[in-house]
């Protein structure tokens, strides 16, 4: 099999899978469909794993699949691009799926729309890997639109939740903000290099990359700027940077299997795949840099610290995967692409884990959702536990787990950037390490240490009152279909940081994939294996303060549990505006949403009904009705009237056809005469 | 001036005079008187113009007929006279503006030089034993062969209309029938009636002879 | 001699009384009708004064016809007038209303 | 002014005339002895006629032009196809007219010589060469039409219309002559070929043309019920016994247009940049205000007489092009425009029956629901009327704007245009009625068979003429190019 | 030229009003299956004699008329019975015959009252419409033109909704308005040429600049009008409202494309320096439409209307890349013409759907319809994302080309233009929540059943068509752009000089 088959399996076996489970999945019955889709999304895994040995050996390729659209002069395709960046996203999604199709099965046993639910989540595989195995920003959009549909539908999974309909109408409207950006970028990218395919733009960027283009006039802008920050604006959307990541805490409606697939590991991750993709372009342009560093940076830190105050446990996870994606996003706009992949990588299985967990304890409780109500959990769920401890300290970035290789890369690689704004990026991102530390084991004090607090509620939030319901009895570990993804995506959060990071990120393993870039070079000159790594960690502060982080944690949870609720009482302001998440969402509940619906209402009433239809078209109907009766009324019946009429008529054309005549002409006589 | 002038002078004055009364005469029957008298002034213009036939004509016709015809409208007709004499003069001035407006758009036209004495030469007076009543009748009779057909028709479908308007017949009116008179017989003048014994209603009396069906 | 402007101007006279008295009254139909005759008169004399400028007795003929037409026309409109007398009991103008609009 | 000949030849032309004075005559005569009962004899006499009369006059279609009795006369090809079409449509009026003059004791010979006389006329004026031949016809068709108005002589209406119809017509018949006199005192001559050639050379006689012109055209625009002279139009309609509407509102048009053709385009063809924007004027004024009062009509007879207004504003449209493509498109114009105003008419009265008459707009209410054939009839009649196609009347719209267009009235044919789509509201609204609403009432189509069939297969032509229109604009082109 | 034997624009244009007048014939109100059946057959035979065109039609004729016939019609006038294709109206005729077919399928059990004379009117006006878009004689245009309005009249007026008549009135004299401004542009060309109604005879004719923006603007009057563009749009809201699902079907599928047809037939090839110095007011109304709009269409209560308003906004983006004089603004407005065909026939049959359940179009009146009908609720959301312009169905490939090409002409443009990503979603998703998603909100949504065999044929046939279309348009594409092709290069040479 050559490479296209391969990687047209790869792709395409996740769509036949969804295909099949969707449309005959209500026939056939639970069983085949997660078969049916499980299947899939292994020969998916299998073959993604095929081309990584491939790619590996150096043969990277690139393929039309078909022409989608010819117009003069060029001509748009769907094809695959299949190189070293790829298949590393190829595998972490295929195999994060697999895992979340695995557990899936454990988590939503009970589910009526089971099938529906597998079908989902097959087509995201394979959305989504046609994003990134795009060959074209035609196709990446189309993959990139895909995710977001089929996010929408599973963030809206139980559509008879208000709140879950709420929240995928969000999540789908903020990321059509940034598609709008990303349109845009892609509409310029077509416009000044007259194609959408990548290779072609890259190799052609250099020379136009510097365009000025006036967008107001007398101001100049590099094309390059133009697009890139249009693009990012995309990758915002998609993965939820501040100001666009309000859809993304709110997406935890949906189920959590979804939550740890989606929301976590890859869709979101999508943004960051993409500027990496785009790294020929955005060194171009050190103004989108920044732009990109400096909103990675507010997100990471500033998302970080909500997490502090979430109760909801999947909303301490969604902050923290926001904070983690300013992480990478600094990252990339640190010009260190592939530390942002690495990060990436690392982070989507960590973050699976780490939602995996939160959705095993929340099906233990009978879908409760709020830590207030859980605690010491520990003893009921081993398993459980022990993952969910693993995700916490990979998040939180502690050695020698794969996330403190990554973030700890990242750290280097703000310290060493000379992207303007990388200081500023520098000093948010080591306050969010502690942060972070620090809500990680919040997470982990609250829910698993202390008191037993479950069981005496009265029903829940969240996903209450779905499946069987009912509280009572005491939790248990849940069923090895949820606990062997666990411990599966625990392993490489665990090792895959030691193991990958020399040949990733300073092995060239990207290759030409991710263009390279001084930061890169510098931080491999500094790197020395992943040993000498961790043993310089201990003497570096990121690791003090994510200690210091995870210990203020056990201190408050574990040891003082009493303080948090008084120190929260004492803060006031700042918890509030905390709690209300800086006020994102009234803000854009208010203006945006309000403010559209109130200027269209007001469109509508006064512009089309009003005016349009009250005062030109109705009003000139009544105008003429208006004429209408009047003349009408001259119709009064009386001969002398008509007489008059008549009468009238001769004089008037008497008058305009001989009188006028004679008078204008004795007029120009006596003109004339007067002249003379 | 000559008596030819004086004439059309006086004729033509006394013409637009009992023009205006006829058109502001309170009574109808003034109002014909007026235009009988607009008529025979017309009469002595057109003589003027040596359109003896038309001027006779013109007398014969009308003044003979059709005035005769609109007085016995006026009379036949009971009108009440004092209602048609309200309000007659509220309309004035705007028929005089309508009217003064025409009149003097027509002058402009016709008044002026390009008709005045100078401009058109009139011909000579007609050589004598020259009879246009001669001339008329052999135009009519010849060249206008197909108007004056038409022209008959046109008064046969007066006579067919002005008939199938007015004449109605009237049912409360007896009047005879020679024709039914005479086709009487026997049969329809005597009916023999069988008068019971006893005291019957007043049999129901027979239908008038001679009474127009209709 | 006359100019023939003269005859013109007394049938523009003429012809701008009746059409006049065709609208000044409003109360007597017959008044109407006579003005009608008016009018007629105008024009007659109008072909008459050409007919005789130009020394042609088309003119003239034309004037026969248009009294003859005339007098048929009072005929029928007299007729018509006997009519609506029938059904209106009234010969006023003003009472001419139903049709309007 | 020489002797009268007699003979076939000279008389040939005019066979047709006579033989219709001939019927008429005898019609009136045989009337006398035809009782009451038995007044269908008469009325299948007056068809007869009619129909003998346009058989002959059809022979006679194609042949060369003939001047006669003395230059009184002309048969043209254009007075041929005319007087076919006048013929044809008074005898269509009186098929459908039947049985509502029956239910009312209309139906006698005084109605059906009066209609014979007043198609005689239109014929006399079709055929005019004459400016007093022209004024015989118009007299005899004018006069016989005031009579069958005022034949209903118990309605208090129909003799309030004939009265006014009688009074303006007379004013219109005394202006139409002022203008005559004038223009014989600009040329000495009421010949309309010798009218025409003297006009040709110029002269102080101009300025009295052009006076004359004025009248003449003021004459004509009350003949055809062109805004200003249009007053008696709604009431005449509306008042008149709905048979005599239908016969003022259909064949006379025709015998108006052959008036205009004759006294403008022929005799006065020197003079036609004055007579031309006046047409322009007077049609401008036409389609706006009869497009306009239309719309606040409630009565059916009404508002078609608005209607009749604004179609006769296109027709001045086309003749006051002036040029032959618009008298022919004036012509295809009035004779589908006749076509069309007998359809709508012809509904009239199919719905119309003893003691009821269905005039008023309410009156189609939910005429879908009782007969889908005759709303549709009505539909295709209607939407004629308002120039869609493909309906006839879009077509002769058409030809008559692109004349008027041809000859510069560019400014003419926006207006035209605009007021098109106020027209189209009011035929609307009767569509509406028929096919929108519930019937309120019972709908009775009582008519015979013969003006059922005639109705539809008018309705058809309607139609058909729309999609296969070639032949009569032919005909029409052909007619007023020969004849010009 | 690819030619065959028979006359197969003729047949498209007469084989529907054929049937549409045997329809007629056999209609029996009391027995109306006699009706449906024939007016299937007719609907299937008027596409089927359309297909030719499409597997006939060459692509390498360029810019050329395919398939014409030509007769005369009125000779006096030098009108003609001509006919032709090439890449622009020939899909439009397939799209028309298509739909055609649906509306039939969809009558079926819904329509009760005077079913034949619905059938008879629907497969008239699909005859009509078929001459309107084969139409190369000005004349013949205008007479299918016009004469289309009267079926849709009907249509609108006698099956409607209860405030059917003002709409279909208000519909009828809007559209008149314009077409007849655009009837004296036509005369005024007819005597320019020298006696020639040929459309194409228009596009060679020289004309001063005065000359071609009045000419322009009286053809804008017409087919802004029926585009519809802002302002001249609020009788689209109104008459969709009241229209009964077939008759929006056509309207929204059909109608509005032959004013934006109109805009590339007439106005760009006849009055090219016109077009383009009107090119900025056109881009403008283009705009309003699609922002303006798209702000009103998101406060409807009714769903119709908001589709209503949804047409709109979207035929605000193909008259957007009309003018905007590029070979991807012009295939992206074509392509969204077929697009919006589709998917705008789709969305009102899926209100069709439940409005024959529940009689009602008020959102406010549904809620949680995903419960009762799985089946529907998936195609609607299905459809509801290719009216929001997702990748993978037909709504995206046009608004990306007009966006693309908007944005190549100026970047506001594009800005703009991609709202349309934001609002579009906004209102179609705001709705598709409160319909289908959410609790069972009343008895009448619980009582709902799911799509029946007849429904899912069309909704299949069209979820089919949308996605056939959004993943491979390239069929469409190269079918139009030989056309585009030799419009542009037309547009690109000044009459002027």
């Amino acid at each position: 099999m050559d490479l296209m088959t391969i990687a047209m399996i790869a792709a395409f076996a996740p769509l036949a899978g969804a295909l099949l489970a969707g449309l005959l999945g209500a026939r056939l019955g639970r069983a085949f469909a997660h078969t049916v889709t499980i299947a899939s999304v292994a020969v998916s895994l299998a073959a993604s794993l095929v081309l990584l040995k491939e790619v590996a050996g150096g043969s990277s390729f690139a393929g039309t699949l078909f022409t989608w659209l010819t117009g003069p002069g060029w001509s748009l395709h769907i094809g695959f691009l299949v190189d070293r960046l790829t298949v590393v996203m190829m595998v972490v999604v295929t195999f994060v799926s697999l895992m979340v199709h695995l557990y899936t099965i454990g988590y939503m046993a009970d589910d009526p729309g089971y099938q529906r639910f597998f079908a989902y989540i097959s087509l995201f595989t394979f959305a989504m890997l046609m994003l990134v195995m795009a060959d074209n920003f035609l196709q990446l959009f189309f993959g990139w639109e895909a995710v977001g549909l089929v996010s929408y539908l599973l963030i809206g999974f139980w559509y008879t939740r208000p709140t879950a309909i709420y929240a995928n109408l969000k999540a789908f409207l903020v990321n059509r903000v940034g598609d709008f950006g990303f349109l845009l970028g892609i509409g310029f990218v077509f416009a000044y290099f007259g194609t959408l395919d990548y290779a072609t733009v890259f190799v052609k960027a250099p020379q136009l990359a510097y365009t000025g283009i006036e967008l107001i006039p007398g101001d100049s802008w590099a094309l390059g700027t133009i697009i890139c920050v249009g693009l990012f604006v995309g990758a915002m959307g998609k993965s939820a940077q501040f100001p666009l990541h309000v859809w993304l805490p709110d997406s935890m409606e949906g189920p959590t299997p979804i939550s740890a697939l989606i929301h976590a590991a890859t869709m979101v991750t999508a943004g960051i795949f993409m500027v990496a993709r785009m790294s020929p372009l955005f060194e171009l342009s050190q103004a989108a840099l920044s732009f990109v560093i400096v909103i990675g940076a507010i997100t990471a830190f500033f998302m970080a610290l909500v997490a502090i105050v979430q109760t909801d446990i999947k909303r301490v996870v969604a902050y923290s995967t926001l904070s983690q994606l300013g992480y990478m996003t600094m990252a990339l706009g640190a010009a260190a692409y592939p530390v942002a992949i690495f990060h990436l990588m690392t982070h989507a299985f960590f973050k699976a884990v780490l939602f995996l967990g939160a959705g095993s304890v929340i099906i233990a409780l009978h879908h409760e959702q709020d830590m207030r109500r859980m605690g010491g959990l520990r003893r009921y769920m081993p398993i459980t536990y022990a993952t969910v401890l693993v995700g916490a300290l990979a998040n939180a970035g502690l050695p020698p787990f794969a996330g403190f290789f990554s973030k700890d890369s990242i750290l280097e690689a703000l310290h060493l950037s000379h992207t303007p704004g990388a200081a500023f990026a520098y000093a948010l991102a080591l306050a969010g390490v502690f942060v972070g530390g620090f809500y990680s084991f919040r997470l982990v004090f609250f829910a698993f240490h202390g008191a037993e607090r479950f069981g005496h509620g009265d029903g829940g939030h969240g996903e209450a009152g779905h499946g069987q319901g009912g509280h009572g009895g005491k939790p248990h570990e849940s069923p090895w279909v949820v606990t062997v993804p666990l411990v599966l995506l625990a392993i490489p959060s665990v090792a895959i940081g030691w193991w990958a990071i020399e040949p990733m990120l300073y092995g060239g393993w990207f290759g030409q994939a991710i263009a390279p870039t001084e930061t890169m070079k510098e931080m491999a000159r500094e790197f020395h294996g992943p040993g000498a790594m961790v043993l310089h960690a201990f003497a570096s502060a990121p690791f003090w303060l994510a200690l210091g982080g995870a210990g203020l944690a056990g201190w408050l949870y574990l040891v003082r549990p009493e303080l948090p609720a008084r120190i929260k009482a004492k803060s006031g302001v700042l918890a509030t505006i905390l709690e209300r998440k800086y006020g994102f969402d009234d803000f854009n509940d208010w203006f945006f949403a309000g403010g559209a619906r109130a200027l269209g209402g007001g469109l509508w009433k006064w512009g089309d009904r009003t005016f349009i239809d009250g005062f030109m078209v109705n009003g000139t109907a009544r105008l003429v009705g208006w004429l209408a009766g009047l003349a009408r009324r001259a119709q009064t019946g009386l001969v002398y009237h008509y007489a008059f009429a008549m009468i009238l008529g001769a004089v008037v054309l008497v008058g305009l056809w001989t009188t006028l005549p004679r008078l204008s002409g004795a007029i120009a006589a006596v003109a004339g005469r007067l002249g003379s | 001036m000559t008596p030819v002038l004086a004439d059309f002078l006086a004729s033509g004055t006394i013409l637009l005079a009992s023009a205006l009364l006829v058109i502001t005469a309170r009574n109808p029957v003034h109002a014909a008187l007026w235009l009988v008298l607009a008529f025979f002034s017309a009469s002595c213009l057109w003589l003027l113009a040596y359109a003896e036939f038309l001027a006779v004509a013109l007398v014969l016709v009308y003044v003979g007929a059709v005035m005769v015809l609109f007085l016995f409208v006026v009379m036949m007709l009971d009108i009440n006279f004092e209602r048609l004499r309200q309000g007659m003069w509220r309309n004035l001035p705007v028929a005089l503006a309508v009217g003064g407006l025409m009149a003097l758009q027509m002058f402009l036209v016709l008044g002026t030089g390009e008709f005045g004495a100078g401009q058109v030469v009139a011909p000579p007076a007609p050589a004598p034993g020259y009879s246009n009543t001669r001339e008329l009748g052999l135009l009519l009779y010849t060249d206008y062969v197909y108007p004056f057909e038409l022209a008959a028709v046109v008064l046969l479908v007066a006579i067919v209309a002005a008939i199938a308007l007015t004449l109605r017949p009237r049912k409360a009116s007896r009047y005879q029938d020679p024709a039914v008179q005479l086709a009487a017989t026997k049969a329809t003048r005597l009916r023999v009636l069988k008068v019971p014994p006893a005291a019957a209603p007043a049999p129901a009396e027979a239908p008038p002879a001679g009474e127009a069906p209709r | 001699m006359i100019p023939l402007s003269w005859y013109l101007v007394l049938g523009a006279l003429l012809f701008a009384i009746a059409v006049t008295g065709i609208f000044l009254n409003r109360k007597n139909l017959i008044v109407i009708l006579m003005a009608v005759e008016l009018m007629l008169l105008a024009v007659n004399t109008n072909f008459v004064a050409f007919a005789h400028y130009w020394g042609d007795p088309a003119g003239q003929v034309f004037v026969f016809f248009i009294l003859t037409v005339a007098a048929a026309e009072s005929a029928i409109g007299l007729a018509i007038l006997v009519t609506l007398f029938r059904n209106l009991r009234s010969i006023r103008v003003d009472d001419l209303d139903s049709l309007k609009g | 002014m020489n002797t009268a000949t007699f003979s076939l030849a000279t008389v040939a032309p005019a066979i047709p005339e006579i033989a219709l004075l001939a019927c008429v005559s005898a019609l009136l005569l045989v009337d006398l002895f035809v009782p009451d009962r038995e007044k269908h004899l008469s009325f299948w006499l007056a068809i007869a006629s009619l129909a003998g009369t346009a058989v002959l006059a059809g022979a006679t279609v194609g042949n060369a032009t003939a001047v006669t009795f003395h230059g009184m006369f002309v048969s043209d090809p254009m007075s041929q196809v005319l007087k076919v079409a006048a013929l044809g449509a008074s005898a269509v009026t009186l098929v459908y007219g039947r049985l509502y003059l029956e239910a009312r004791s209309l139906l006698r010979g005084e109605f059906l010589s009066l209609a014979l006389f007043a198609t005689l006329g239109m014929m006399v004026m079709i055929s005019a060469h004459h400016f007093l031949t022209l004024y015989l016809g118009l007299e005899l068709l004018a006069l016989s039409l005031y009579a069958m108005v005022a034949l209903q002589r118990d309605s208090a209406r129909a003799t309030e219309a004939a009265m006014k119809y009688f009074v303006l017509g007379a004013l219109a018949s005394g202006m139409l002559l002022y203008g005559l006199s004038m223009l014989y005192g600009a040329t000495g001559s009421l010949d309309i070929a010798r009218v025409a050639a003297s006009l040709g050379g110029a002269g102080a006689s101009q300025t009295l043309a052009v006076f004359g012109v004025v009248f003449v055209v003021a004459g004509i625009a009350f003949k055809l019920g062109a805004v200003p002279f249009h007053m008696w139009i709604p009431d005449v309609y509306h008042g008149a016994a709905t048979p005599a509407t239908l016969f003022i509102g259909a064949a006379p048009k025709i015998a108006a247009f052959a008036f205009v053709i004759r006294l403008l385009a022929q005799a006065l063809g020197g003079l036609d940049h004055d007579w031309q924007a006046m047409l322009a004027l007077l049609a401008a004024a036409s389609i706006g205000l009869g497009n306009l009062v239309a719309i606040a009509q409630t009565n059916l007879k009404r508002m078609l007489a608005y209607s009749t207004i604004s179609h006769m504003g296109f027709l001045l449209m086309g003749l006051a092009a002036g040029t032959t493509n618009g008298y022919a498109s004036a012509m295809f114009y009035v004779l589908t425009y006749v076509l069309m105003t007998l359809g709508a008419f012809g509904m009239i009265l199919l719905l119309s029956r003893a003691g009821f008459e269905a005039e008023e707009l309410e009156d189609f209410r939910g005429l879908n629901r009782k007969s889908r054939w005759y709303a549709f009839v009505m539909l295709v009649v209607v939407f004629s009327l308002a120039g869609i196609p493909p309906a006839v009347g879009f077509l002769a719209k058409l030809a008559v704007l692109q004349a008027a267009f041809e000859a510069g009235f560019g400014w003419l044919v926006v207006f035209a245009v605009l007021m098109s789509v106020v027209g189209a509201f009011y035929y609307l609204r009767l569509v509406k009625l028929m096919y929108m609403d519930e019937p309120a009432g019972e709908i009775t189509i009582a008519p015979r068979a013969d003006a059922r069939v005639l109705l539809s297969a008018n309705a058809l032509a309607v139609l058909a003429l729309g999609i296969v229109p070639a032949p009569l604009m032919d005909l029409c082109a052909r007619a007023i190019t020969a004849s010009l | 030229m690819a030619q065959t034997g028979l006359p197969l624009l003729s047949l498209v244009t007469w084989v529907p009003i054929a049937f549409g007048l045997l329809v007629l014939a056999v209609a029996d109100d009391r027995r109306p299956a006699a009706a449906r059946w024939t007016a299937l057959a007719g609907a299937v035979a008027g596409f089927a004699v359309g297909l030719p065109l499409w597997t006939g039609f060459s692509t390498a004729a360029g810019g050329q008329m395919q398939f014409q016939e030509m007769a005369p019609w009125i000779p006096l006038f030098n009108v003609n019975y001509h006919l032709g294709v090439d890449g622009i109206s020939m899909p439009l005729i397939l799209l028309n015959s298509f739909m055609t077919v649906l509306v039939v399928v969809a009558h079926w059990e819904v329509v009760t009252d005077k079913v034949g004379q619905y059938l008879a009117a629907f497969l008239v006006m699909s005859g009509l419409i078929n001459g309107t878009f084969a139409a190369l004689d000005a004349v013949l245009f205008y007479v299918f033109f016009e004469a289309m309005l009267i079926p849709m009249f009907l249509i609108i007026g006698v099956w409607g909704g209860p405030n059917r008549v003002y709409a279909a009135v208000k519909f009828f004299l809007y559209t008149l308005l314009g077409s007849l401004l655009m009837l004296a542009a036509f005369i005024y060309l007819y005597h320019q040429t020298n006696g020639s109604f040929e459309i194409l005879d228009f596009h060679r004719l020289p004309l001063t600049a005065t000359a071609q923006t009045l000419v322009f603007l009286a053809m804008f009057m017409s087919f802004a009008v029926k585009v519809p563009m802002w302002p001249v749009h609020t009788w689209l809201p109104d008459a969709h409202v009241e229209a009964p699902t077939g008759g929006s079907v056509i309207l929204a599928a059909i109608t509005l494309k032959i004013g934006a047809y109109g805009f590339l037939r007439f106005n760009l090839p006849i009055a090219p320096d016109a077009s383009h110095a009107l090119a900025g007011f056109m881009i403008t109304l283009s705009l309003i439409a699609v922002v303006y709009i798209g702000l009103v269409a998101l406060v409807q209560g009714d769903m119709k209307k908001l589709i209503a308003y949804s047409s709109i906004s979207h035929m605000g983006f193909v008259t957007l890349g009309f003018f905007l004089f590029s070979a991807e603004g012009v295939l992206g407005g074509l392509v969204q013409m077929v697009s919006h065909g589709f998917v705008s026939a789709a969305m009102f049959l899926c209100v069709g759907v439940l409005y024959d359940r529940v009689h009602s179009r008020q959102i406010s009146d549904y809620g949680g319809v995903a419960n009762t009908m799985p089946v529907f609720s998936a195609f609607l959301v299905l459809f509801a994302m290719a009216n929001s312009g997702l990748p993978a169905t037909s709504g995206f490939v046009g608004e990306f080309l007009v966006i693309l090409a908007a944005v190549k002409a100026n970047f506001w443009l594009g800005f703009l233009a991609a709202t349309t990503l934001v609002f579009g979603a906004a209102y179609t998703l705001w709705m598709v929540k409160r319909v289908v998603y959410g609790e069972v909100a009343n008895p009448q949504v619980a009582a709902l059943r799911d799509v029946g065999a007849r429904e899912l044929v069309f909704l299949v046939l069209l979820a089919a068509c949308v996605l056939a279309m959004g993943v491979y348009p390239k069929p469409f594409a190269d079918v139009m752009n030989p056309t585009i092709q030799e419009l542009l290069k037309h547009v690109a040479t000044s009459k002027l000089s």
